[in-house]
């Protein structure tokens, strides 16, 4: 039990690409829910080895850059018809041909902070401690080895019949983190 | 192996999060209101170089606000009274007084008294008293209650965007033409409707909101 | 000293001490205490330096300010300086007017000075005066800068060095004269003289009467310019003496100059340019206006607007004037025989002209005006004249009146007496003839002979500095005095403030030498006692108020003119050889900026563009192209004119082609390279009166060669390009497919009333294809609505306007090198273009075209400033807030005229540095400008404001037609400027905007601009081609 | 959207060419040898070169101060020419900073996996570009205090800016441009920090670790992370499109002949991307060789590179010949005369000289030698920067000397600062690139993993070249 307590996962080591997207279709087929793959680059596809659903980021863009267009054109509308009205060349006080670039530009700024800081928001991050980085082989994740780690927490989870399924999955090294 | 960030580090971006917004809003909040002219300019009571007390003239004894400042209705500059002006008056009243020894001085000597002006404008904004005063415009609008200033200060901010408050909608500050040195008249409470007086031809003043009203 | 008199009697009040003050350190503090009011334009500078201040380090200073107690961010605090006693009829910071009277390039103005709290700003003509009739020309309006100059005489000279160890007070002064009065009557016994300049001022005259009596043995000589000796001569040899010729022009409908500036620095110019103008607009009704022959070695003003003009050397146009007489008795005109006889050797040089001039001479009997110039001989003139009678001009046009001048010897004669040892004590009434002489006549050495040489001048020049005596000479706006106008109208000189220096206005220095000690008031009082008649104080008071004295002086002579003793004087006279490129004619003129050098101090005139050559802060030695290229000479090389005389005269300077000059002649501006060092006049230009002869203004036989070198010519116009050619001719070439300036004949205009099919001819900018815009217009339309046009038909290009402009509008001077760099920044600039083939000199013409602001009503200027500080107003006007720019200089870039103006440094302060005394010049109604912003023409939005305000408060709406009239308009001497309600259809701009003649530049960019323009018409002689036209 | 077109049929038979890395790299070497310029001992050569640009640098910062002291006027401006060296100089690294965004952006929605290699030094060129071109609209007006009245901040005058003004819509594109290519960057990067986080020590352990914002390879975090970098990419290829265009708004929405044409906005974005692609082509050759990336920069990348400026260049001559011909064809005098002028005029020289850098050099490229050779592509790529900067100083400078009235016709002369000023900006661009260099890696590193033939789940030999993905 204590030592349930502080523990983490487990966090198994694959040697190459192909050998982690098997292993992770073995593990999504097993059920487990709280579990993730560590890889140095976006393995191709290995979403659909993990069972992941689509990212929601594009909507948040949307939202973003849609509010952000639309308040651009009110801005503009109300400092030149509202707020101080000017004859300006006697164009039309809502000359909105002349509002259309800064209504884009705005839009295009609200929604990449939408894309960026979204991205950001969902992932959790910025998380600068995580457990798994008290592992030593784990600095290797962002080099050429590659991870799967399976949180404690998941009722499938036990210690060592967990990390006896990743061996047998191939994983090149196996072991338990601490929390 | 020991990670490089311990574990409360993961908080700081839920902080930031939080308190960022409130900062920002903090700041903003700060320079709209100690950054204005409401702030920094309102109030402004320098000490003068004789104690003239506008209480005292234009409150008690009801001076009328031409009797000195005579060049009010005829020119852009509401003229600061010429000594001699002083002394019709204070050759006989308090002619001993030591508070008055100064406007003595510069009677004899001839040198004027400096005066520290109270209501300045910047050089690139063109004020004309005569025009506001000739429209009914009361002195109080622009000057608060200087019958009651022992020490004139400054009653309102005098920017841009408070004289355009006005030329967008004068109404509410005007008053019948023999009430404007009344700084205590009150167009509400004396029920006046300017659209109704009988003494006013132009009833569309239409003051200038355009740059070269002011700026030239 | 004499104020306090002053004040009883004039009613006014002058402020005091600004003796004192000339020399103190805080000059500009103590003079806020002098100007509690119209001390704003002061405050600027300072206020400038705060904006910077706060702008560098805006924050840090704002927090700084936040945690002092106060917690204020405040500006510095100011102070008010109320007046001790205020003067009854002052208001602080409003506009006084006071009618005076000034003399300019020889013509005596009757003006109109404003004055805010003491301080004269502003120059203008008095309407009610004959010769200003409200307008005036470019010195009348730079003579305020004068007066505010630092470099005027301010201390008494004794040989040259301070006397009253340059302390001098009006104490010190008075003694010093009277030192000077006691040296005088030492030696004014065996021989005296008095030198001055032709001013016709009874007081004056008076005392110089006084000074012959009290001196016998005196010799009065004038030395002037404007002098005219050999008219003077003529009208002598044909039995007028002592007479002089005045001009009207009208109902002169054909004028023909030889060689003379009638409308431009001869004369009574403003009144005949008003006359003149008048005729050529009469053109829109009658369908009739005056035809102009001019026959000059290069470019007037009046030449520059003729008809017809003929490009002749100076020494050819005496042969011009006998062949036309000639060619007249052939039409049967009564001319001496001798006359003809001479006539008919004489040099034609184009048969074909001179004999269509003839032809429309005779045609206009008495209706006819002959003028030639004061550069040319007697004999010229007794010929002219001579035509003139012929024709039934004389009593009409040219009218013989008595000069009020005594007589008088010249400066060569003057000078011959010293040299005899004949004058013993020399006065010298604001000359300078030490610089303004011909080094042939040798004055310079003449003067050391004298034992007592007593000088007033306005400044400490060349003279003052040989003179064993110098005294400083008040401006005419510092003191009392008289002028008469040359129709005989008389004005009083009246003085709107103190002598900011101590010094003596020309009467009160000779009453002083006189011994006498009544100051100017006095003695202009005493001289007009007998005219007053019963009430003096109620005339005196009028003459004051009204500016004129209505009853003349001086009579018209109708004697009968003697032609018989002009025979002789016609015998091998005129004879000359005609130059060649090795010997070259070489002209000397008076500068159209500096005069004859009396203004090279004056910053305004020096920036200002001469009207045909576009040159400022220089004079150079002018050349046709054709010429030009003879030499191989380029614009800007240096090349050295060399002239055999009686002893050899060079000079080195710098070379400008330009068209229009006489083939192989050399013309040089006189009255620059001045010695003495103003801070203004130092360093500008080559000193032409080193090639000055004894007494000619043009020499033969002039050697022009390259000297090496190059040398920099600020131009206003083709900026830093020196290649004519490409320039100015393509150019030309531009203005006429785009239709930008118009120019139509009287035979068009009779055949074709409508224009249309005349504006057609340009293919594009005709107004009638206004195209139209795509959205409704979001600007004003109702109330007063500002609009102007210029009538091309009118304008002379006198620069009048863009001088006025720079008084009116606190404009900087931008100096030489900002000029070469093309900074200069005057609102209203007066563009010149040729026409002509460069090789036929006498189809060269020369165009003038005012161009400010436009005000466009769809201004390209509006919407490219991000931060929108130039805007439209309420009533159409295109305004430009100063301190809301920020200078992203986009709006000069979009703006198809290229009138907006940048203020690259910090001029205004540059100028207030180097001239303390220049703030007090200063328009308080108009903000100076700062470094960094853009400024243009505000269709002067000052008075717009002022009398909006004036109008407003009497309840009306709509301001009267002419409530507003700007100072280009107001000063303009041929009311080529028309400012008014185009709201309005009974307004006369609207009337004028309704001609046909009526258009708008560059009106295809569908930009509708409130600025249009009148076309030219040219009333071509069908005799003679015209072809050449833009 | 010519470049669009041809950049995919590139990608086709580029392809069936050389692959995109070379040699028996594996993800190990490839993290190493990007590392290794990181981690190898500070060469003299970027000591010298950094201290070069780093008195570049000062030479700026002296020249802006005495702007500031003295006024504008310190350069050859005038009242006719309003306009000169500080906005050639604005436009000219506007456009230098287009091809960064635009090798990412575009490239990466086009799949062209050779962008991979030279994309985050593009990147970093592009910001920096950026950085150096906001200086001068930044210190050209004539009140760099009240500068701030350039954006919408409420304030007791009432005043707002003027949303009409093509000076307005450049603060904000060129702002909002510089904004989101940095985050663009940054997103790129955070891989990246984490693998230099997990290789190094100390304080630059920290210092990377602080930046890579704990970053550990997440695959859930890949999925999101992937989905944003492809939106940003696809919000930047617009973005920069529209930033040129609006650039170009400032002279076509003028109506100054010379200036108002409708050709502007595709003739200056293809300028740009010209101008661009051959400033890549210069830093990446010397990158290329300083740190021995010959096998991740391939002669493929700079063979596309210099296919794609001999493209462009020949929109921008097709552009002029076009200008030429519409000129004439408008039947419009100014314009006519303005552009005679521009050939013949006084400052025919700076016409020539921009048509010889731009339309009839690049055309070697159409020879493979040329395109394959280092040195050509380096001089040539020199020469067309030299070119762009007077296609923009032609522009500017003779359409305001020649305009409506020839009574307004000036010329403009250059003072000392006006050329301090500029050769102080290229201290500024290469102060920062050095130092880019130097501690940030320039080829991002994961990306090149993913287009290695290890990197595909399927291949079942790693040798084998041709990955066929998505069975299953």
């Amino acid at each position: 039990m204590s030592q349930k307590q502080n523990l983490y996962g487990v966090l198994a080591e694959f040697p190459s690409a192909p050998s982690i997207y098997h292993a992770c279709e073995k593990v999504r087929d097993k059920g487990f829910k709280h579990w993730d793959a560590h890889t140095p680059f976006p393995v191709h596809g290995l979403e659909k080895a993990m069972g992941l659903k689509a990212s929601i980021v594009p909507w948040i863009v949307l939202v973003m850059g849609l509010s952000g267009a639309a308040g651009g054109m009110t801005l503009q509308w109300w400092i030149s018809t509202q707020a101080y009205p000017l004859a300006i060349s006697a164009k039309p006080f809502f000359s909105w041909q002349a509002f259309v670039p800064v209504t884009f530009e705005l839009g295009v700024l609200l929604g990449s902070f939408g894309a960026v800081f979204g991205m950001l928001f969902i992932n959790r991050l910025p998380m600068w401690y995580h457990a798994l980085f008290r592992s030593a082989r784990f600095e290797k994740v962002t080099d050429d080895k590659f991870f799967i780690s399976i949180e404690a927490r998941d009722p499938k989870f036990d210690a060592t019949a967990t990390s006896k399924m990743l061996t047998e999955l191939g994983a090149t090294h196996v072991e338990l983190v601490e929390q | 192996m020991t990670p490089i960030f311990p574990k409360w580090t993961n908080r700081i971006p839920t902080l930031v999060a939080i308190g960022a917004p409130i900062v920002l809003i903090g700041v903003v909040s700060f320079v709209w209101y100690f950054f204005s002219p409401k702030w920094t300019d309102v109030g402004y009571s320098p000490k003068q170089p004789v104690a003239f007390s506008h209480q005292l003239h234009a409150g008690q004894m009801g001076m009328d606000c031409r009797y000195c400042h005579s060049t009010v209705e005829r020119a852009a500059f509401a003229a600061i009274p010429p000594t001699e002006t002083c002394m019709g008056c204070h050759s006989m009243v308090q002619a001993k007084s030591p508070r008055l020894q100064l406007v003595r001085d510069s009677y004899k000597t001839g040198k004027p008294i400096e005066w520290v002006k109270v209501h300045m404008l910047p050089e690139h904004a063109a004020f004309n008293h005569s025009i506001h005063v000739g429209q009914g415009v009361n002195c109080v609008s622009c000057h608060g209650r200087i019958d009651q200033m022992k020490v004139v200060g400054q009653a309102e901010p005098l920017s841009m965007g408070w004289c355009l408050d006005c030329h967008r909608n004068p109404y509410p500050n005007l008053v019948p033409k023999d009430q404007i040195t009344n700084l205590a008249y009150d167009p509400v409470k004396a029920g006046y409707d300017f659209f109704t007086d009988p003494h006013r031809q132009r009833k569309d003043l239409k003051p200038p909101q355009h740059c070269s009203g002011c700026h030239y | 000293m004499h104020s306090e008199n002053n004040q009883e009697k004039s009613g006014k009040k002058y402020w005091r001490s600004l003796e004192e003050l000339a020399e103190s350190p805080d000059l500009l503090a103590k003079m806020k205490n002098e100007f509690p009011t119209g001390a704003a334009e002061l405050e600027v500078t300072a206020g400038v330096d705060r904006r910077k201040f706060l702008g560098i380090i805006g924050a840090s200073a704002a927090f700084a300010g936040l945690t002092s107690a106060t917690g204020c961010i405040r500006k510095p605090s100011e102070k008010i300086l109320p007046y001790n006693k205020r003067p009854e009829d002052l208001v602080e910071g409003k506009a006084q007017y006071y009618a005076s009277a000034g003399r300019f390039g020889g013509s005596v103005l009757g003006l109109l000075v404003t004055s805010y709290d003491g301080r004269p700003t502003k120059i203008d003509g008095n309407p009610s005066h004959p010769m200003s009739l409200g307008a005036t020309n470019a010195f009348a309006q730079a003579a305020v800068l004068d007066l505010y100059d630092p470099d005027r005489s301010q201390k008494v000279l004794k040989a040259g060095v301070k006397a009253d160890g340059g302390k001098t007070t009006v104490k010190s002064l008075k003694a010093a004269l009277a030192a000077a009065a006691a040296e005088l009557k030492d030696n004014a016994g065996q021989g005296a003289a008095l030198l001055m300049e032709a001013v016709p001022s009874p007081t004056l005259l008076g005392l110089v009467r006084e000074f012959q009596s009290a001196y016998p043995k005196t010799t009065i000589a004038i030395h002037d310019p404007a002098m005219r000796w050999q008219e003077a001569a003529a009208l002598e040899s044909v039995g007028y003496k002592n007479a002089q010729l005045v001009n009207r022009f009208d109902d002169a409908d054909v004028i023909v100059a030889f060689d003379a500036d009638p409308l431009g620095l001869e004369g009574d110019s403003i009144r005949n340019s008003k006359m003149y103008a008048a005729k050529r607009r009469s053109v829109d009704e009658t369908k009739k206006m005056s035809r102009l022959y001019v026959v000059e070695p290069a470019f007037s003003l009046t030449g520059a607007v003729a008809d017809h003009r003929l490009s002749l050397r100076s020494s050819g146009i005496g042969e011009c004037v006998l062949a036309l007489a000639a060619e007249l008795s052939d039409l049967g005109l009564a001319i001496p025989a001798d006359v003809v006889a001479r006539g008919k050797q004489a040099a034609n040089p184009n048969p074909k002209w001179v004999k269509a001039l003839a032809a429309d001479l005779v045609a206009n009997k008495g209706n006819s005006l002959l003028l030639v110039g004061n550069t040319q001989r007697a004999w010229v003139h007794a010929v002219a004249f001579v035509i003139n009678s012929a024709l039934g001009n004389v009593g009409r046009g040219v009218i013989v009146r008595s000069s009020p001048l005594p007589a008088a010897k010249t400066l060569a004669e003057l000078t011959a007496d010293i040299n005899r040892g004949s004058v013993q004590a020399l006065v010298m009434i604001d000359v300078n003839p030490v610089y303004t002489s011909s080094a042939e006549i040798g004055f310079a050495d003449a003067l050391k002979k004298v034992k007592t040489s007593i000088h007033l001048g306005y400044h400490s020049d060349e003279t003052a500095m040989a003179s064993s005596w110098h005294f400083p000479r008040s401006h005419f706006l510092e003191s009392w005095g008289d002028l008469l106008a040359s129709d005989g109208t008389a004005s009083i000189v009246q003085p709107l403030i103190e002598p900011l220096f101590p010094s003596l206005s020309e009467v009160e220095f000779l009453a002083g030498l006189l011994g006498k000690t009544a100051n100017g008031y006095e003695l202009v009082q005493t001289q007009w006692k007998s005219t007053a008649g019963a009430d003096f104080a109620a005339a005196w008071r009028r003459w004051l108020h009204d500016g004129v004295i209505k009853q003349t002086l001086g009579e018209t002579l109708s004697g009968k003119s003697d032609f018989s003793a002009l025979g002789q004087r016609l015998v091998g006279v005129g004879t000359s050889p005609s130059p060649s490129v090795s010997q070259m004619e070489l002209l000397l003129t008076l500068d159209r900026s500096v005069y004859d050098g009396r203004y090279a101090n004056n910053a305004w005139l020096q920036e200002l563009p001469d009207s045909i050559t576009k040159l400022t802060w220089d004079n150079a030695a002018l050349m046709s192209p054709k010429t030009a290229k003879e030499k191989g000479i380029k614009t800007g090389d240096l090349v050295e004119i060399k002239v055999r005389g009686e002893k050899e005269r060079r000079l080195k300077i710098a070379a400008f082609v330009v068209p229009g000059v006489a083939e192989h002649t050399v013309v040089v501006q006189l009255g620059y390279g001045r010695t003495f060092n103003g801070r203004v006049s130092s360093g500008t230009g080559f000193n032409g009166y080193e090639l000055l002869g004894r007494d000619d203004s043009f020499n033969f036989g002039a050697e022009v060669q390259l000297a090496g070198g190059k040398y920099d010519l600020a131009t206003t116009q083709e900026h830093g390009v020196s290649d004519y050619e490409y320039d100015t001719k393509v150019g030309a070439e531009a203005i006429r497919n785009r239709g930008v300036y118009r120019e139509l004949t009287l035979a068009t205009v009779t055949a074709e009333p409508s224009l249309e099919k005349a504006f057609g001819k340009f293919n594009l900018g005709n107004p009638k294809n206004h195209r139209t815009l795509l959205w409704t217009k979001s600007i004003e339309t109702r109330g007063n609505q500002w609009g102007m046009t210029i009538d091309l038909n009118s304008c002379t290009g006198c620069n009048a306007c863009t001088a006025a402009c720079q008084a009116e509008n606190n404009i900087s001077v931008v100096g030489k090198n900002r000029v070469l760099k093309s900074r200069e920044m005057h609102w209203i600039r007066i563009d010149r273009y040729f026409a002509g083939s460069v090789d036929n000199p006498d189809s060269i013409q020369a165009v003038f075209q005012p161009l400010a602001c436009a005000h466009c009503e769809t201004a390209p200027c509006e919407q490219v400033c991000p931060v929108a500080a130039t805007v439209h107003g309420a009533e159409g006007t295109n305004d430009i807030a100063y301190n809301r720019c920020i200078g992203t200089r986009y709006c000069a870039n979009n703006c198809p005229y290229k009138v907006r103006r940048f203020n690259y440094f910090n001029f205004s302060k540059e100028n207030d540095e180097q001239n303390p005394l220049y703030a007090m010049q200063k328009n308080p109604r108009v903000t100076v400008r700062f470094r960094g912003v853009i400024e243009k023409c505000t269709y002067c939005i000052q008075r717009v404001n002022a009398a909006r305000i004036e109008s407003k408060l009497k309840g009306e709406e709509i301001i009267r037609d002419g409530g507003v009239v700007t100072a280009c308009q107001q000063v303009c001497p041929t009311d080529a400027i028309m400012f008014g309600n185009i709201n309005d259809p009974d307004s006369r701009v609207s009337q004028l905007k309704a001609l046909p003649r009526n258009y708008a530049v560059l009106s295809e960019l569908a930009i509708e601009p409130r600025t249009t323009f009148l076309a030219k018409v040219r009333n071509a002689n069908p005799e003679l081609d015209s072809s050449t036209q833009l | 959207m010519e470049t669009s077109v041809t950049l995919a049929n590139l990608e086709e038979h580029v392809d069936k060419r050389s692959p995109l890395v070379l040699g028996k790299e594996t993800f190990a070497s490839v993290t190493n040898t990007v590392a290794h310029p990181m981690e190898m001992k500070t060469p003299k050569a970027w000591w010298i070169c950094f201290l070069i640009a780093l008195s570049g640098l000062g030479v700026l910062g002296a020249s802006i101060g005495y702007l500031f002291w003295e006024g504008v006027g310190v350069w050859g401006l005038n009242n006719r020419v309003g306009w000169a060296w500080d906005i050639t100089n604005f436009v000219f690294w506007v456009g230098i900073g287009h091809a960064g965004t635009l090798i990412s952006a575009i490239l990466f929605l086009f799949r062209q996996k050779w962008r991979t290699s030279i994309n985050r030094a593009a990147e970093a060129m592009t910001i920096f570009a950026v950085i150096c071109a906001l200086v001068f609209p930044g210190i050209h007006v004539g009140r760099v205090w009240v500068a701030y009245w350039l954006f919408p901040i409420p304030n007791q005058m009432a005043m707002w800016p003027n949303f009409r003004s093509p000076l307005l819509w450049d603060v904000f594109a060129v702002s909002t441009y510089f904004t989101v290519s940095t985050l663009f960057w940054f997103v790129g990067l955070i891989p990246d920090l984490a693998t230099f986080r997990d290789r190094s020590k100390g304080v630059r352990k920290f210092v990377y670790g602080l930046f890579a914002l704990g970053w550990r390879g997440s695959h859930r975090h890949w999925l999101n992370y992937e989905r944003a970098y492809l939106i940003l990419a696809a919000l930047s290829t617009p973005l920069v499109l529209s930033v040129h265009t609006i650039v170009s708004f400032d002279f076509a929405t003028s109506q100054l002949p010379g200036w108002h044409a409708t050709i502007f906005p595709p003739y200056f974005v293809a300028g740009a991307i010209f101008s661009g692609f051959a400033m890549v082509i210069n830093l990446m050759i010397i990158c290329r060789w300083v740190f021995k990336l010959e096998h991740l920069v391939t002669m493929r990348h700079f063979e596309n590179m210099a296919k794609i400026i001999l493209l462009t260049g020949s929109i921008v001559g097709y552009a002029y010949a076009m200008e030429f011909f519409i000129a004439w064809y408008s039947g419009n005098p100014y314009e006519r005369y303005i552009f005679v002028s521009r050939a013949t005029g006084p400052y025919a020289w700076a016409y020539w000289t921009m048509i010889t850098c731009n339309v009839i050099i690049p055309q070697l490229f159409w020879v493979r030698k040329v395109r394959t050779n280092l040195w050509a592509l380096f001089i040539i790529s020199v020469f067309v920067n030299i070119g762009m900067w007077f296609e923009r100083f032609v522009i500017i400078v003779t359409s305001l000397h020649r305009t409506f009235l020839p009574s307004s016709w000036a010329y403009f002369q250059p003072t000392i600062i006006d050329i301090s000023t500029f050769i102080g900006s290229f201290g500024l661009f290469f102060t920062l690139f050095l130092l880019f260099v130097r501690f940030l890696p320039i080829v991002a590193i994961a990306e090149v993993k993913t287009v290695m033939p290890e990197a595909d789940p399927h291949g079942h030999d790693h040798g084998h070249k041709h990955a066929t993905g998505g069975a299953h």
